[in-house]
């Protein structure tokens, strides 16, 4: 039975002396705008959809956050996009697929690059073709633009965004509760938080994933296979590293385009957690890891306290 | 005045000389040496230094409509132009007539062949010509796409009555030889054909580029012209049609002597993934076993240039490749023409391999004296390039620097690498001296026996070939001193060099009706005079074999 | 017929066989040798002189050169402006262009744009329309059809051998003619034009169906707009069949552009300010330097008649044929024959496309000096001046 | 460092090719050696001490006091550093520049900005011709960077242009945008003569509308199209305002002639 240290208890919730083991991924932003918050938000939420996990999807992918006019680069209502995976290729190929289906089709949208970096990757230098010829080519201001001539009007896309490679995939909060209600409020709480950091997302259903895994299983091919020691129902039977009080385990995965804001994240969810307290939410705060080995950031849960 | 050139170390093939010796020149010629070597007036000590006779350019193009036509197509290129910073490419070019002779004569040459005079444009191009200074120029007269000589050819006319046209055209023209361009192509494409081989006839006549080639080719010799017919073959630059079209020209000299123009631009293969391959060793071992034919190079060396020919269905399928992009194409009444700025890459297979197959026709041609040192100026490269290419004939460690820097692939393409064989001063002499002068019957120069015009280059003997090529020590035109350590001290205005040939009376009438019926024409009009050039001696005649 | 030398190679002829009747210093005759100092002496000394006038003579142009090398001028000709728009048009797209001659003989189909190309070009005219194609597989026998957009009668080309109609169109409105047919030849839409869409269409796809077609036009009626329109019409024409542009050249203008270009590399408005030939079409416009005072120098060479009157303040070099006016700012004078009639003359031949020696027409021995003579004088003169100045350094 | 400034003698009797004055080329020279830099354009061989007073040391910061339309080539290839010219200058301001920027508070010669390819060219008077255009014979104008002119443009402004952006806050002369290659025109005032003549690709942007536009021009009709809000905020915070909003304007569709993939949006009214 392994053995967990606590490193504190913080207002009844005691956070476990671990860390999240997180890896290094390719990662890019976008905006999308349109006329209003509701379309904006359809092609985003579109775009991101079955992006949860690299592994099976290509990519992670997730609203980062609303923008408001001021802030877009049209003064149209918009959505900051994040998308991460192994490599540039990779996310060059999700991403330009994605564009090309879900935000060149959605009525009024318009795309741009939202992060800047000398590394770039294709936008509407990618699905340019699709105006068979009629594509006009921009450039001012020291930006590339492709315009393209739709149904509706014209697809305002620009060429290129710029990328990372050292953004970061798998920070990640293990919140332990008594029961399934508590543990959901505890990583809604933490979720809603983590919002609030720039330049994270959180791509699972909610920003929650209940099948957190392992690395592996007994399956021949299985890359993953399910968190054995965090299932409540093989308290028994398993190698456990739950405590008889826990009855409901959830994971929050967070991407970001730097350590930095995965750890500002996984903070800002901590104190999400301690603040709701042990009655309502969770009793326990945990972080998944592969013993170290894997992995280059370790977020360590003590360095992250509120 | 007596002056005694000495101790410079000679090197005249034509007389079997290379070794130190004293030269002297009086009244403008070399003259033997006086009984009393003390009696020279004037004596200038060369000692250290190499003595060739004036270097001799048959193929470049330096005057006439087209050429000008370039001028006016590429002020940007121009090294005066009012505001480019720094220089261009093309900048170093003896881009007016001014510069072309004082550039040339630098280099220590001192006869130039402009290559591809159209009849009409004669007096053009000798106008331009007698703006040059310094050097003595020459023409060669294009026929083979005319309308009399292919309807002359089809009506089955005597080979007397050919001749007889040739005559008058060449002594019209003031030329000193016949050049035949794409014979018939230029004809074929007014007729909107766009490929044209040597067994291809023109249309509404019926005639062949064979049988144009050929007859011109036996016209000439029968006028005992010396510079045998200067062929400019079908399909140039075209992979594997060109180094057809140039095999076919060969096999087709049958015993007469011809000359091929800008053998380089028929080199090209259709091997590899990219369809450009070298045939330049199958080239040279075709010309090494045909002992009629000369040829000359038409190297390519990288840099912004512009082509220049009245090949006018070669030219206008190259305007796709123009560069800056834009051209001039010429429907002329018998010749055509085409201007079309060129960017030899150092970064391009193609490009590069250009480059490669000059050199390795070059270097397999085993005879120096038939093969001329030409880039055919300007297409291949301006003739400010050549002290690169002695360099690069003369000096093995050169060309490996150089084929070190091409791009990756090309030097499997090519079997230059492996070629060891280095030029030597006197195979240089050779090609650049005593073969062009006795291919174009100008017995007065390109050596330095007694008689020979008093053109002399002499050269600072350097390891850097380039160096010692590029600036001459000192010049000698007619026996004038006009190059001193590589610049120009004096400029004297040479002659152009034509041949003395008498047209018949019969067909001076035939032509003066002809010229009229068919084109509204003065036949007059053709006839160039040397009192309109402006010059106290514009013309120098040469005889007739 | 003979060709009497008129260029560098002469020499002033002495004193006492001069006439003193030809050449004038502030209005006083003086010996030809006194002029010739005196016109080398005011270029040398001034900050730009400015070379100007018709230099219907390549040898005059020619020599005019060199003086502006020597006195480190500026050479214009009068005539340039107007084919300004012809020379910038082919030097910065190209074109495929013909020789009279050759579209006498093959084309089938002749479009003729814009103001009549043949007036006062009779001989030109006559040269190409009066036969009908007799040469080309294409073409030989056909009877020429010629098509004149812009006019509202086909006037003289119904003289021509072959079938002419005009299709009328407003001259300000042609180069966009021209450009609805390069649109209809392309399938490109193009909308309400100067005429209607179908004819557009009807002529683009004639055009197309030419053996050998030929657009002639008048090379100094259209800018270079409109030139370059022309010129690309031409050029998408043969990349489907065959076809040729003659524009057609008045004047000397053009054949000087071309001795100026083969011996600076530039069509004129060239200065020699700075020793080395520069090029600026605005720049050196010889108006614009005398009416902003850069230049204080103008050497005029002047045939025809009215062509001596020098409206300027600056100081005033006249080579004219007629005699100089009085009281104006001519500081020399000197009276020249004419070329072609008192001389010979090498001029730009439009028949030919090329040059021609015209030997003199009616030679007189006792007729004045030719222009080409006079400015040779002026340049050898000044090529004196400057070895003594190169000796005395 | 205080700035490098020439100050203006007087008005000088010739043309002036003022290309050596900019940074890199006065970089390393000393004061009399700046002086004797050869300016003249005749064979006198004027030298700068002749015309100009020199002061200061800044190369990347020069300063004309004075100017007149006699000044040419001023900040010819300009790759860094400012210079500022209080008065007129004459032909070739700014040609073929890389980088850096130019001030004009007066008026500009021809070929201002002639095939630029970087930096920023502000001529607060007027332009004469071929703003932004080429030189004899040269395939491309303006080719990157930015120009704007307060005042009026002469005529063919931004021929042949490739990328960048021109502001025009006054009117231009005939036939502005002539063989456009591609980039964007933005006039304030009116467009004299046919604008766009032979237009490959490129954007007009006609704010006071055009003379007349050629039959080979198709109307596309109104449109409300991001790119336009887009330029006018982003080409706004480069240049400052511009006489364009990003709201509706009709567009056309354009050269037919050759490529007719240009566009030239005029106000809708």
């Amino acid at each position: 039975m392994p053995v967990t240290e606590t490193a504190a208890t913080i207002n009844g919730v005691s956070i476990d002396d671990s860390f999240a083991e997180a890896f290094p991924m390719s990662g890019t932003a976008i905006q999308i705008t349109a006329i209003n918050e509701k379309w904006a938000l359809e092609a985003a939420t579109k775009m991101t959809g079955f992006a949860t996990s690299v592994i099976a999807c290509g990519c992670e992918g997730g609203i980062e956050r609303v923008l408001s006019p001021a802030e877009t680069r049209d003064g149209r209502p918009g959505v900051r996009v994040l998308f991460f995976g192994f490599d540039a290729g990779g996310l060059e190929k999700q991403v330009t697929t994605r564009l090309g289906q879900c935000i060149l089709t959605c009525p009024t949208t318009a795309c741009y690059g939202d992060y800047e970096s000398d590394q770039t990757i294709d936008l509407g230098s990618a699905i340019r073709y699709f105006a068979d010829g009629f594509q006009i080519s921009k450039k001012f201001a020291g930006k590339h633009f492709w315009r393209m001539p739709v149904m509706e009007g014209e697809f305002l896309c620009e060429a290129k965004t710029g990328m990372t490679g050292d953004g970061v995939g798998g920070g990640n909060l293990l919140i332990m509760a008594r029961h399934v209600e508590g543990a959901l409020k505890a990583s809604e709480a933490a979720v809603e938080a983590m919002k609030t950091v720039p330049d994270v997302i959180m791509p699972f259903p909610g920003g929650i994933v209940r099948s957190g895994s392992k690395v592996g299983g007994k399956y021949k091919g299985m890359m993953a296979s399910t968190n054995d020691a965090y299932c409540p129902t093989l308290k028994g039977v398993t190698d456990t590293a739950l405590t008889e009080e826990i009855g409901s385990v959830l994971e929050i995965v967070i991407d970001g385009l730097t350590p930095d804001a995965v750890a500002k994240a996984m903070a800002a969810g901590i104190k999400a957690i301690t603040d709701l307290g042990p009655e309502t939410g969770a009793l326990r705060i945990g972080a998944g890891n592969y013993g170290g080995n894997l992995g280059p950031h370790h977020f360590h849960l003590k360095d992250l306290l509120p | 005045m007596l002056t005694r050139l000495k101790g410079g170390h000679v090197v005249d093939p034509a007389n079997g000389v290379n070794g130190v010796t004293d030269l002297y020149m009086k009244d403008g010629q070399l003259v033997s040496a006086p009984t009393e070597p003390l009696s020279a007036d004037e004596a200038i000590d060369l000692s250290g230094h190499v003595v060739m006779a004036g270097a001799i350019d048959i193929h470049s193009h330096i005057a006439g409509g087209h050429v000008n036509t370039a001028r006016l197509l590429l002020p940007e290129w121009h090294r005066a132009f009012s505001s480019r910073p720094g220089e261009t490419a093309l900048s170093r070019v003896g881009w007016t007539t001014e510069e072309t002779g004082l550039r040339y004569a630098e280099m220590g040459f001192t006869t130039v062949v402009e290559p591809a005079m159209g009849p009409q444009a004669a007096l053009h191009a000798h106008l331009e010509l007698a703006d040059i200074p310094i050097i003595d120029k020459a023409t060669l007269v294009v026929l083979g796409n005319d309308d009399l000589l292919m309807s002359m050819i089809r009506d089955g006319e005597s080979e007397a009555a050919i001749a007889d046209y040739v005559a008058w055209t060449v002594a019209s023209s003031r030329a000193l030889g016949v050049k035949c361009i794409n014979a018939g192509g230029s004809a074929a494409f007014k007729d909107n054909v766009r490929a044209f081989s040597l067994d291809d006839q023109v249309p509404d006549y019926g005639v062949s580029s064979r049988q144009i080639v050929k007859t011109l080719q036996k016209a000439v010799h029968d006028l005992k012209i010396p510079h045998p017919l200067h062929v400019h073959c079908n399909n140039l630059g075209v992979p594997g049609a060109s180094s057809d079209a140039a095999e076919a020209t060969i096999a087709a000299s049958e015993g007469l002597p011809l000359h091929l123009a800008h053998i380089q631009f028929y080199g090209y293969g259709t091997e590899g993934k990219r369809g450009f391959s070298s045939e330049g060793r199958r080239l040279a071992a075709l010309i090494n076993a045909n002992p009629d034919v000369t040829v000359d190079i038409g190297q390519v060396m990288f840099g912004q240039t512009v082509t220049i020919s009245s090949d006018e269905l070669r030219q206008f399928a190259g305007r796709a490749q123009a560069s800056p992009k834009k051209s001039i194409i010429f429907d002329h009444e018998a010749n055509g023409g085409g201007v079309v700025p060129m960017d030899y890459k150092a970064t391009s297979f193609f490009n590069a391999l250009q480059w490669a197959i000059g050199l390795e026709l070059f270097l397999l041609i085993e005879d120096p004296s038939r093969v001329f040192f030409t880039t055919d100026h300007p297409n291949g490269a301006p003739f400010t390039t050549y002290p690169d290419i002695f360099a690069l004939l003369m000096d093995r460690e050169v060309r490996a620097r150089w084929i070190e820097a091409l791009p990756k692939g090309v030097a499997k393409w090519t079997s230059l690498p492996e070629i060891t064989r280095e030029y030597t001063l006197e195979e240089i002499a050779v090609m650049t001296r005593a073969s062009p002068a006795r291919l174009l019957g100008t017995s007065d120069r390109g050596h330095l026996g007694a008689g020979a015009t008093a053109d002399i280059s002499v050269y600072r003997p350097s390891d850097d070939k380039a160096e010692m090529f590029g600036k001459a020590a000192y010049v000698f035109k007619d026996g004038r001193l006009v190059v001193k350590n590589g610049s120009v001290v004096a400029r004297p205005y040479g002659r152009a060099l034509t041949l003395k040939t008498e047209a018949d009376k019969g067909m001076e009438a035939r032509l003066d009706r002809y010229f009229d019926e068919a084109y509204g024409l003065s036949a007059q009009w053709f006839k160039v005079r040397g009192e309109a050039l402006g010059r106290e001696t514009p013309f120098r005649e040469v005889s007739c074999l | 017929m003979t060709f009497r030398p008129a260029s560098v190679i002469c020499r002033l002829g002495t004193e006492s066989d001069d006439d003193l009747s030809t050449q004038w210093i502030d209005g006083r005759p003086v010996s030809t040798a006194e002029a010739v100092r005196a016109a080398a002496e005011h270029l040398a000394a001034s900050r730009l002189p400015v070379l100007t006038g018709d230099f219907n003579d390549i040898s005059a142009i020619r020599a005019g050169l060199r003086v502006a090398a020597l006195a480190g001028g500026v050479v214009d000709h009068e005539g340039l402006e107007a084919i300004r728009p012809a020379i910038e048009a082919i030097r910065d797209a190209g074109i495929v262009m013909g020789a009279p001659a050759e579209i006498r003989r093959r084309a089938d189909r002749v479009l003729v744009i814009g103001p009549d190309p043949f007036e006062g070009q009779d001989a030109l005219f006559e040269q190409i329309f009066a036969v009908a194609p007799d040469i080309g597989a294409r073409t030989k026998g056909k009877t020429r059809e010629i098509v004149w957009l812009g006019a509202s009668e086909p006037q003289r080309f119904a003289k021509a051998s072959g079938e002419a109609r005009s299709i009328g169109c407003p001259a300000a409105e042609l180069t966009e003619a021209v450009g609805i047919v390069r649109a209809a030849l392309a399938g490109r839409r193009f909308a309400d034009g100067p005429f209607e869409p179908g004819g557009a269409r009807a002529l683009a796809g004639w055009l197309v169906d030419a053996g050998f077609g030929a657009v002639v036009f008048k090379a100094d009626a259209f800018d270079a707009i409109g030139f370059e329109e022309i010129a690309g019409l031409v050029s998408d024409l043969n990349a489907r069949t065959r076809a040729t542009a003659l524009p057609v050249f008045a004047g000397s203008a053009f054949g000087s552009a071309q001795a100026a270009t083969w011996a600076t590399g530039f069509p004129m408005r060239v200065s020699f300010g700075r020793g080395a030939p520069d090029h600026d079409m605005e720049l050196f416009k010889a108006d614009r330097l005398i009416g902003s005072g850069e230049a204080e120098a103008v050497l005029l060479v002047a045939a025809g008649e009215g062509r001596a009157g020098v409206s300027s303040d600056a100081a005033t070099i006249l080579l004219s044929t007629e005699e100089p006016p009085a009281g104006s700012s001519v500081k020399v004078a000197f009276r020249i024959g004419r070329p072609g009639v008192d001389h010979d003359q090498v001029a730009l031949e439009p028949r030919f496309g090329s040059f021609v020696a015209h030997a003199a027409s009616a030679p007189d021995p006792d007729a004045p000096s030719s222009a080409a003579l006079i400015l040779s004088m002026i340049a050898d003169h000044l090529a004196e001046m400057a070895a003594e100045k190169g000796a005395a350094a | 460092m205080t700035g490098l400034v020439f100050r203006l003698k007087g008005e000088p009797e010739e043309r002036l090719d003022l290309s050596p004055l900019i940074p890199e080329r006065l970089d390393g020279l000393t004061s009399s050696e700046i002086q004797k830099l050869g300016i003249g354009t005749t064979k006198r061989d004027l030298k700068l001490g002749d015309v100009f007073d020199v002061s200061g040391a800044d190369v990347s910061d020069i300063r004309f006091e004075g100017g007149s339309a006699r000044l040419d080539k001023i900040g010819l290839g300009l790759s860094k550093g400012s210079i500022r010219v209080e008065g007129d200058v004459g032909f070739r301001c700014g040609r073929a520049m890389r980088g850096g920027a130019i001030t004009v508070t007066g008026s500009a010669g021809d070929l201002a900005g002639s095939a630029m390819e970087g930096g920023e060219l502000v001529i607060q008077g007027s332009a004469g011709a071929r703003l932004g255009g080429p030189e004899a014979g040269e395939t491309k104008g303006m080719s990157g960077g930015a120009i704007r002119v307060q005042g009026s443009a002469g005529e063919r402004a931004a021929d042949r242009m490739r990328r960048g952006t021109i502001v025009i806050d006054g009117d231009c002369g005939l036939d502005a945008a002539s063989r456009m290659i591609a980039g964007t025109l933005i006039v304030g005032g009116k467009a004299k003569g046919t604008p766009g003549r032979l237009m490959k690709r490129g954007t007009l942007i006609l704010a006071g509308g055009a003379e007349r536009l050629a039959p080979t021009f198709l109307d596309c009709g109104p449109q409300d199209l991001i790119i336009l809000r887009l330029m006018a905020r982003a080409i706004g915070e480069e240049l400052g305002a511009v006489p364009f909003d990003g709201s509706p304007m009709r567009r056309y569709g354009g050269d037919t002639a050759v490529l007719g993939m240009g566009e030239v949006f005029l106000p809708l009214r």
